[in-house]
């Protein structure tokens, strides 16, 4: 229907604009490529030419842009420039460990924060209250990598639960390996949550319809799920979705200091070693990653809200 | 992070001092002749041309062989060349051994050998050892098992790099891949003690005996080198057993891995030398008595407790001490040495047109781990008034900046070389070849009548040829264009469950570590 | 059916102190009382739902089944089934996210097919069954109200608790759902609670009604004899501020002072601070309510109806502004305006006039495009076609107008808004406010803080506070004074009362007509409430959909309407 | 209207008798943390900057209480001259975003019109951005520069506050009080400022020290990458990155700085949340 189609035209367009600024922002900042290429030792002449007309470095920045984007939309992001292999299997490679653990991160996040958030709202002020809000506030203060640092030497060190490194190769193993990081990843987003969901429980209970509700007896599942649930879906579904989006990108402390060899953490090593093809295609996936989890937010409340259906309210 | 010493032993050649990985295996239960090894960075390619770098030649060294080798105590020794003649100072000619195989098979051919150094000329594989082998002229094969090299110009280092740069690969496959041999698709061919049954950027290597070998048969029947970028990790990988070791050990850690239960670290010396590189092209380094007045201020005593804790020393000569031991023996040559002594250094600075003090650019590796000797070096200038405003660069930004030569008055260089020959060391340091861009003279120092010394050096042996070192030696001692600081030892850690041999010379580590007995 | 025995309401203080109420089957009573009184927070206390923090005391018995402290599981058995309660806003009373139909099929008791939805919504007067596959949000308030209505009453429950079911309603609508709720009641022999603060509405509807003050019934009795002769000060203090619709007052006069909060006066009769007729007995004890007279309960210690203030009842000589120099140019002067917002027609092209010192009506329910009027005068919105032409300089596009004109014109015309809670800037003091507005006056004329204070009739020591440190009448008293900094000789008054409680509400009424005829400023009052108009009007202009269906002098246009929307307007307040 | 109202008072009321030490403490502690960012370096017992190579990393001692680092550096000493860059950028940070954010957001809530049109554009394309990840990409390949981070950080952070303002402004300039100060001929910036601003001010305090707490976080995490400020700075983010190395020969140097982080990132958003409660009451 129009209103997707229009979504997606706008995040095709941001993606456009994103993909432009990375690489002139890329083929702009100091240092050439060849250099990467030949790596750091006496390269004769003759081979640095022939290395810059390989990857045609001599032509205009439009006129390579052009080129790139024409493979891009090919699904072709080019070679890494350090290990000669081709972008889009050196990201395949990094992406289950990162997505593992985001996804892990998130169902920690959610699985903890919505019910801390409901019951902190239902026994607002009370001591209870004050604790989990508190408890969120500081979670959400303690810089992540601090907090893995933590967790290493204290639960994996001290105690020995848990394994020190590493994301394991089956799926048991999976789990162990990133039970760490994911908690380290998922506290202060766990704490965003609960502070969410504690807001929109008590704008709920403000509600006119939930009294309403209650004052004509409404079965207790009917008023929570019905009422409560769905009408608290949303906000927190958001906020949920614009988690995972920040995972991808927040893991990389994690990942750094639990070394895993993740996205975030090839992202980090590739722009220390200017690896243009690997920045460029990682920022865009980040890009993507947002666009297409704004745009399924977008299909949800389409989905939730008859008020959004009907085109009465912007999403 | 280990990029930052990467960085020189990059610079050079063979990685005495390898890089750190891990296995994601469960700590312990695996069979005593699987080693599961730990490199700081993933090897990015099984071939030198692309892959031209700690991590990467770990793994090569195991898989390929090269045509000589250099032995335990630096002498460069036969390996897929049984024997070779010296007619004339141009030209080497080597002889094939029988029978070594690739590990699918295929009988190692001179063809094979020879196209495995004429391809590091060749523009369309872009091989990051081109510079090694500028000095070869041409390569053929002269029989069903010589090969012939002819040289440009005389070269004391020919057998040297060749040990280094001229790894054995398949004509055939090397021709069909000139860009992407050795990488995770393509993989690679060698007649090593070990071959690849595994390799990826993330998980890593895995290595497996080569029943094919020619030589001793490996203790160990499979390798797993994984790679643990942060070095905190690293050290816990290994201390809870679940790597059985790594070479990536920064000595200023040692402290720290000796502390470590059921792992034994074994240190060797290194062909390595850490110096202060000044620039005598433009600004106050220009000045001698600058560069002699920074010599005298550095208190490189403490400077080498901080770094290498009791592992090398303090370097007086601008040469690794391996190097050293090989020309000179136990009695080294008196020569003008600068001991730290605030009072001299003052005096230094006083005759030069900064009495004062003055300020320097001092760009680094903000993903290195020099930086702590480089704070040691700010507090140390701060005190004669020289104040070094500390730049810190992304790692591939810094490396341009260095080979740039541009605007780096002063750097703290370390490097690792690979050859045992100071024919090598000092014309990088200072001919005025090397002193442009890409070249290792990072102070620009250089003259004709240096150039003419470093000439000589290819020309003599023996006692005339320390002589002639020994003059070069002494040009720098006396201009200070470097300031050496220390040389440190390599170290290896290993859990109880293994022994291992290595020496300064150990190409292929894994050879060289085997079950204990107990295990 | 209904029995609460000295119900009170606690939290860190008394809220509601001592309701004797009982709604027998197939009865409709009346809860009256201004904001304050606590009435809301009874019916909450009766159905178990106070707000958190609050909690109910003494007895409340639905059906004979005890309420206070009841757990809410036993509660959930008798909410709906027995005792339901329908709420103030239908806006906000339905779950935005579910269809009507869901809304009644969730309380039906058992099997829910559609016939049954259908039937439910053809009960409250909805016979299109395809309201049930609708959201609220594409509902009228009144089809909302009419949902919530048979929602609430999906459970068949003996007793509806009707909380100002009507208030945010229009009038002809209030009228319909007033009517309804009387049908249904009757249909089922239910009993109903009716709470609001509208004495005519429970009049009308009630056939016992008992007045809330501070906390407490202070009166009770069957509708009509209470409006003859109310027997508490209190009572007959309302009778006496509410505006006739038949006939312009004297004077409006409302009861001094302000509601007491419950608490404070716990021991002694709450009125008596206001009270003309306080003795001794009022502050000796706290009067109880005793019973004078057929089923007639009063808490005044005085005895018999008579002797207390009968309602205020002689006609007035008109002495609203005759119309001015008919001849003259008026002072303002619309013709013709137009304006729309996307698909909806706010103006269809208006025409009206104000003559200087002419107080105009206009008179029109929600959406009837009085308030874009009102805002294209005011310069807030650029109407899209027709003249506004004001004192004689056309300010059709303020835009347009050099700033010495449009300075000008700023203080020719000033208005008084609705809503007394955002009237005011909370983050200024009312003397601030004040003194920035004379600011604008021009050199000449400019007035003092006190005086304008004064002028509204409020003590110079208020220019101090902050809003939130007054009442609404306060603040829309303030908001006068502000508009009348700058001499405007145009107000417009849009609802100016319309949020007020009736005793205030004749205060600010009375405020106005005094304004109009000493100041001799015109006035353009924008009102829904026929009553009103009539108190304060020369003339009326009757307004909807965007069009004008009715213009002519008030008692004209009340006494002999000419179009049938207007007929519909006067029947449904009489 | 009658009753509801009086709920919503009641509500409010119950809402605001949070206890006020709180508000003290996590103040109190900001306001010791800006004097040892003020007068840090004269009470600090050594310079900061004083190197021990020979005596290397210590456990805390009575010499020094919170140990010393790799460089013999007293850790307490460059706690508190480090509490200087690591209160000050993210203070930079906070005002700057938050003086963007409210200006532009105010504008664009109030004018409307193409203005706003065009600005909104600009702020949905840079809230779709991947800010941290930019982030990274900027500052280290621009080359790791503390002015760097701190300008994209604040760019990154403006966009949201923006919407935040805006909507906020939108509802304002609707209500009555505003449309009087319209009706009187006010000038736009009065109106504005006078009128508007103060009473959307608790979101804005509250946002500014948030962001506060946010670039405070992403700083030391950026000095975590080793992007930023240039070794031997004494700054927090920077110290627990050198020292999280020595967590056996003196873990306290990495831990005193963390905790301090955490404490001070703790402190300023509960100061936010305590303030917003009392201004949007008073």
């Amino acid at each position: 229907m129009a209103f997707v189609a229009r979504r997606l035209a706008a995040a095709l367009l941001l993606l456009g604009v994103l993909s432009v600024l990375t690489y002139a922002l890329l083929a702009l900042a100091p240092g050439d490529p060849e250099q990467v290429l030949l790596g750091p030792r006496p390269s004769t002449a003759e081979s640095r030419a022939a290395v810059r007309a390989q990857y045609h470095l001599d032509d205009p920045l439009p006129v390579r842009y052009a080129a790139w984007l024409g493979d891009a939309v090919r699904g072709d992001f080019g070679a890494s420039l350090y290990s000669r292999e081709s972008v889009t299997s050196v990201i395949a490679d990094r992406l289950p460990v990162t997505a593992g653990l985001a996804g892990y991160a998130i169902v920690l996040t959610l699985a903890v924060g919505l019910p801390a958030g409901l019951v902190a709202a239902m026994r607002r002020g009370s001591p209870l209250d004050r604790g989990i809000t508190l408890s969120a506030l500081v979670a959400l203060a303690i810089p992540p990598f601090a907090m893995s640092i933590l967790l290493l030497y204290g639960f994996a060190v001290t105690l020995g639960w848990f394994p020190v490194f590493g994301a394991g190769e089956t799926f048991a193993e999976r789990v162990t390996h990133l039970t760490l990081p994911a908690i380290a990843l998922a506290t202060g987003q766990a704490a965003v949550v609960v502070r969410q969901m504690r807001a929109a429980a008590l704008d709920l209970a403000g509600q006119d319809y939930m009294t309403f509700a209650r004052a004509r007896g409404v079965g207790r599942a009917r008023y929570w799920f019905g009422y409560a649930l769905r009408n608290t879906a949303l906000p927190v579904l958001t906020v949920g979705g614009l988690l995972l989006a920040a995972n991808l990108t927040g893991a990389l402390f994690v990942e750094r200091a639990f070394g895993l060899h993740g996205v975030g953490e090839l992202l980090v090593s590739a722009v220390g070693q200017k690896d243009l093809p690997v920045v460029q295609a990682l920022v865009l996936m980040g890009g993507a990653v947002v666009v297409a989890v704004n745009l399924l937010i977008d299909l949800a409340y389409l989905a939730v809200d008859p008020r959004v259906r009907h085109g009465a309210v912007a999403a | 992070m280990t990029s930052s010493t990467a960085l020189a032993r990059l610079a050079t050649g063979v990685l005495l001092v390898l890089a750190a990985g891990c296995a994601g295996a469960p700590g312990s239960g695996a069979a005593p002749d699987t080693l599961r090894w730990a490199l700081g960075n993933a090897p990015n390619s099984l071939d030198i041309a692309h892959g031209f770098n700690d991590a990467s030649t770990t793994v090569q060294f195991a898989v390929l062989d090269t045509m000589v080798a250099i032995g335990p105590d630096g002498q460069v020794v036969p390996r897929i060349a049984a024997s070779w003649t010296h007619p004339d100072p141009h030209t080497y000619v080597f002889t094939l051994r029988e029978g070594p195989r690739f590990s699918d098979g295929a009988p190692v051919t001179a063809e094979d050998a020879a196209y495995s150094l004429t391809r590091h000329l060749d523009p369309a594989v872009t091989s990051q050892a081109a510079s090694y082998v500028t000095q070869v002229k041409k390569v053929e094969v002269t029989g069903p098992r010589t090969v012939k090299v002819t040289l440009r110009k005389p070269s004391p280092t020919f057998l040297a790099t060749a040990a280094l740069a001229w790894q054995i690969v398949p004509k055939k496959l090397a021709a069909a891949h000139p860009k992407d041999l050795g990488s995770p698709e393509v993989g690679t061919l060698g007649s090593g003690p070990f071959k690849v049954t595994k390799f990826s950027l993330a998980s890593g290597v895995t290595l497996e005996r080569n029943e094919l070998y020619w030589g001793p048969k490996p203790a160990l029947r499979r390798i797993e080198v994984k790679a643990i970028s942060d070095p905190e990790t690293l050290r816990l990988a290994v201390s809870s057993g679940e790597v059985d070791g790594t070479n990536d050990i920064q000595v200023s850690e040692t402290r720290k891995w000796s502390a470590l239960r059921g792992v034994t670290t074994v240190f060797y010396p290194a062909n390595h030398i850490a110096y202060l590189s000044l620039g005598v092209r433009e600004g106050p380094t220009k000045d001698v008595h600058v560069r002699r007045a920074i010599a005298h201020a550095l208190n490189r005593g403490a400077l080498a407790t901080l770094m290498i804790g009791g592992h090398g020393g303090i370097a007086d000569l601008m040469l690794p001490k391996p190097q050293v031991a090989a020309l000179y023996g136990d009695k080294p040559p008196k020569l003008p040495a600068y001991p730290y002594d605030v009072n001299a250094a003052k005096a230094e600075l006083a005759k030069s047109a900064y009495p004062r003090g003055f300020t320097l650019a001092a760009p680094y590796d903000s993903g290195g781990d020099d930086v702590k000797a480089l704070q040691a070096i700010v507090a140390d200038l701060a005190v004669i008034g020289v104040k070094l405003d500390l730049q810190p660069l992304p790692t591939e930004q810094y490396r341009q900046r260095m080979f740039s030569h541009q605007d780096t008055p002063l750097q703290l260089v370390d490097l690792v070389y690979g050859t045992p020959d100071p024919g090598e060391v000092l014309p990088d340091l200072v001919s005025r070849a090397s002193a442009g861009p890409q070249g290792f003279n990072f102070s620009g120092y250089g003259s004709p009548e240096t150039d003419a010394r470093l000439d000589d050096l290819g020309k003599h042996e023996g006692a005339d040829r320390a002589a002639a070192v020994t003059e070069v030696l002494a040009e720098i001692a006396d201009q200070v264009p470097y300031v050496p600081l220390y040389s440190r030892e390599a170290a290896v850690a290993l859990r109880d469950r293994y022994t291992g041999r290595f020496g300064t010379w150990t190409a292929d580590i894994f050879s060289g570590i085997r079950p204990a007995a107990g295990a | 059916m209904l029995e609460t025995r000295g119900l009170r309401v606690v939290g860190d203080r008394v809220l509601v102190d001592g309701v004797d109420l009982t709604v027998a089957a197939g009865e409709t009573v009346g809860l009256v009382g201004e904001s304050g009184s606590g009435k809301s927070l009874t019916a909450r206390a009766l159905v178990g739902l106070l707000p958190r923090g609050l909690r109910a005391e003494g007895s409340v018995e639905v059906g004979g089944t005890q309420v206070v402290g009841a757990s809410e599981r036993l509660l959930r058995g008798v909410r709906g089934r027995r005792i339901s309660l329908l709420m103030q806003d239908p806006f906000t009373m339905l779950n935005p996210l579910s269809t009507a139909g869901a809304h009644i099929a969730e309380t039906l008791p058992g099997r829910t097919s559609r016939q049954e939805i259908a039937r439910r919504l053809a009960e409250v007067g909805i016979d299109d069954p395809a309201v049930a596959g609708r959201h609220p949000f594409q509902l009228s308030g009144g089809m909302r109200q009419r949902v919530a209505l048979a929602a609430a009453l999906a459970g068949d429950p003996e007793l509806l608790i009707a909380d100002e079911p009507t208030t945010a309603l229009d009038a002809t609508t209030q009228h319909e759902i007033l009517a309804l709720l009387r049908r249904v009641q009757e249909a089922r022999g239910m009993g109903v609670l009716l709470i609001t603060h509208d004495l005519r509405v429970a009049f009308a509807v009630c056939d016992r009604v008992a007045v809330m003050y501070a906390g407490r019934v202070v009166e009770q009795g069957p509708g009509a004899e209470l409006a003859a002769a109310p027997a508490h000060p209190y009572t007959s203090g309302l009778l006496g501020a509410l505006p006739s619709v038949e006939r312009a007052m004297e004077r409006l006069v409302g009861i001094p002072g302000s509601v007491p909060r419950a608490d404070e006066v716990a021991g002694v009769c709450a009125f008596a601070t206001r009270c003309d007729l306080v003795a001794a007995a009022c502050t000796e004890a706290r009067p109880p309510l005793r019973p004078i007279g057929r089923d007639r309960l009063t808490a005044c210690v005085h005895d018999a109806a008579g002797t207390a203030r009968p309602p205020l009842a002689e006609t007035a000589s008109l002495t609203v502004p005759t119309a001015g120099p008919a001849d003259g140019e008026p002072l303002l002067h619309v013709e013709g305006l137009r304006k729309r917002y996307g698909a909806h027609t706010a103006l269809g092209g208006v025409s009206l006039h104000v003559n200087p010192g002419e107080t105009v009506g206009l008179v029109g329910e929600s959406g009837s495009g009085k308030t874009t009027l009102a805002r294209s005068v005011l310069g807030l919105v650029t109407p899209d076609g027709g003249r506004i032409r004001l004192a004689g300089l056309d300010i059709t596009d303020r835009a347009a107008l050099d700033p010495r004109e449009r300075a000008r014109v700023h203080r020719l015309v000033q208005c008084v808004f609705q809503d007394p809670s955002t009237s005011l800037n909370p983050a200024m003091t009312v003397g601030a406010a004040l003194a920035e507005a004379s600011a604008r006056a021009a050199p000449g004329d400019r007035i003092g803080v006190a005086e304008l204070l004064e002028l509204v009739g409020l003590p110079a020591a208020y220019a101090a506070r902050r809003p939130k440190a007054l009442s609404g009448g306060q603040r829309q008293r303030v908001a006068i004074a502000r508009a009348l900094a700058v001499r405007p000789a145009l107000l417009i008054c849009d609802e100016p009362v319309a949020s007020l409680d009736v005793s205030v509400q004749a205060h600010v009424l009375e405020l106005l007509r005094g304004i109009g005829r000493d100041l001799g400023t015109g006035m353009l009052f924008i009102t829904h409430d026929l009553a009103v108009v009539r108190q304060i009007a020369a003339r009326t202009v009757v307004l909807l959909k965007g069009a004008v269906v009715e213009e002519g002098t008030t008692s004209t246009v009340l006494d002999a309407p000419a179009h049938d929307y207007t007929r519909r307007l006067v029947s449904a307040v009489r | 209207m009658p009753g509801t109202v009086r709920l919503g008072g009641r509500a409010r009321r119950l809402r605001r008798s949070r206890p006020g030490p709180v508000t003290l403490l996590s103040g109190g502690i900001l306001a010791l943390m800006a004097a040892a960012a003020l007068f840090g370096t004269w009470v600090a017992p050594y310079d900061p900057a004083a190197q021990d190579l020979a005596l290397g990393a210590t456990m805390p001692s009575w010499a020094h209480w919170a140990g010393t680092d790799e460089l013999g550096r007293d850790v307490l000493s460059r706690c508190l001259a480090g509490a200087r860059s690591a209160l000050l950028w993210p203070l930079v940070v906070a005002l700057g975003t938050c003086a963007m954010s409210t200006s532009l957001g105010l504008l664009a809530g109030y004018r409307r019109g193409w203005i706003d049109a065009v600005m909104m554009r600009v702020v949905d394309l840079l809230i779709a951005m991947p800010g941290l990840l930019m982030l990274i990409v900027l500052v280290g390949v621009l080359g790791g520069g503390i002015g760097w981070a701190v300008l994209a950080m604040a760019v990154l952070f403006t966009p949201g506050d923006i919407r935040v303002v805006r909507s906020l402004t939108m509802a304002q300039r609707e209500l009555a009080y505003a449309e009087a100060a319209r009706t009187l001929g006010l000038s736009r910036t009065r109106i504005m400022f006078r009128h508007l601003l103060p009473n959307i001010a608790p979101t804005v305090v509250a946002g500014a020290l948030l962001s506060f707490v946010a670039a405070l976080v992403a700083l030391s995490g950026l000095s975590f990458l080793g992007i930023g400020l240039p070794a031997g700075t004494p700054d927090w983010g920077l110290m627990i990155e050198e020292n999280r190395g020595l967590l056996d020969l003196n873990p306290w140097a990495a831990v005193v700085p963390a905790a301090l982080v955490t404490i001070a990132a703790t402190a300023a958003t509960l100061l936010g949340d305590q303030l917003f409660e009392r201004l949007s009451d008073a």
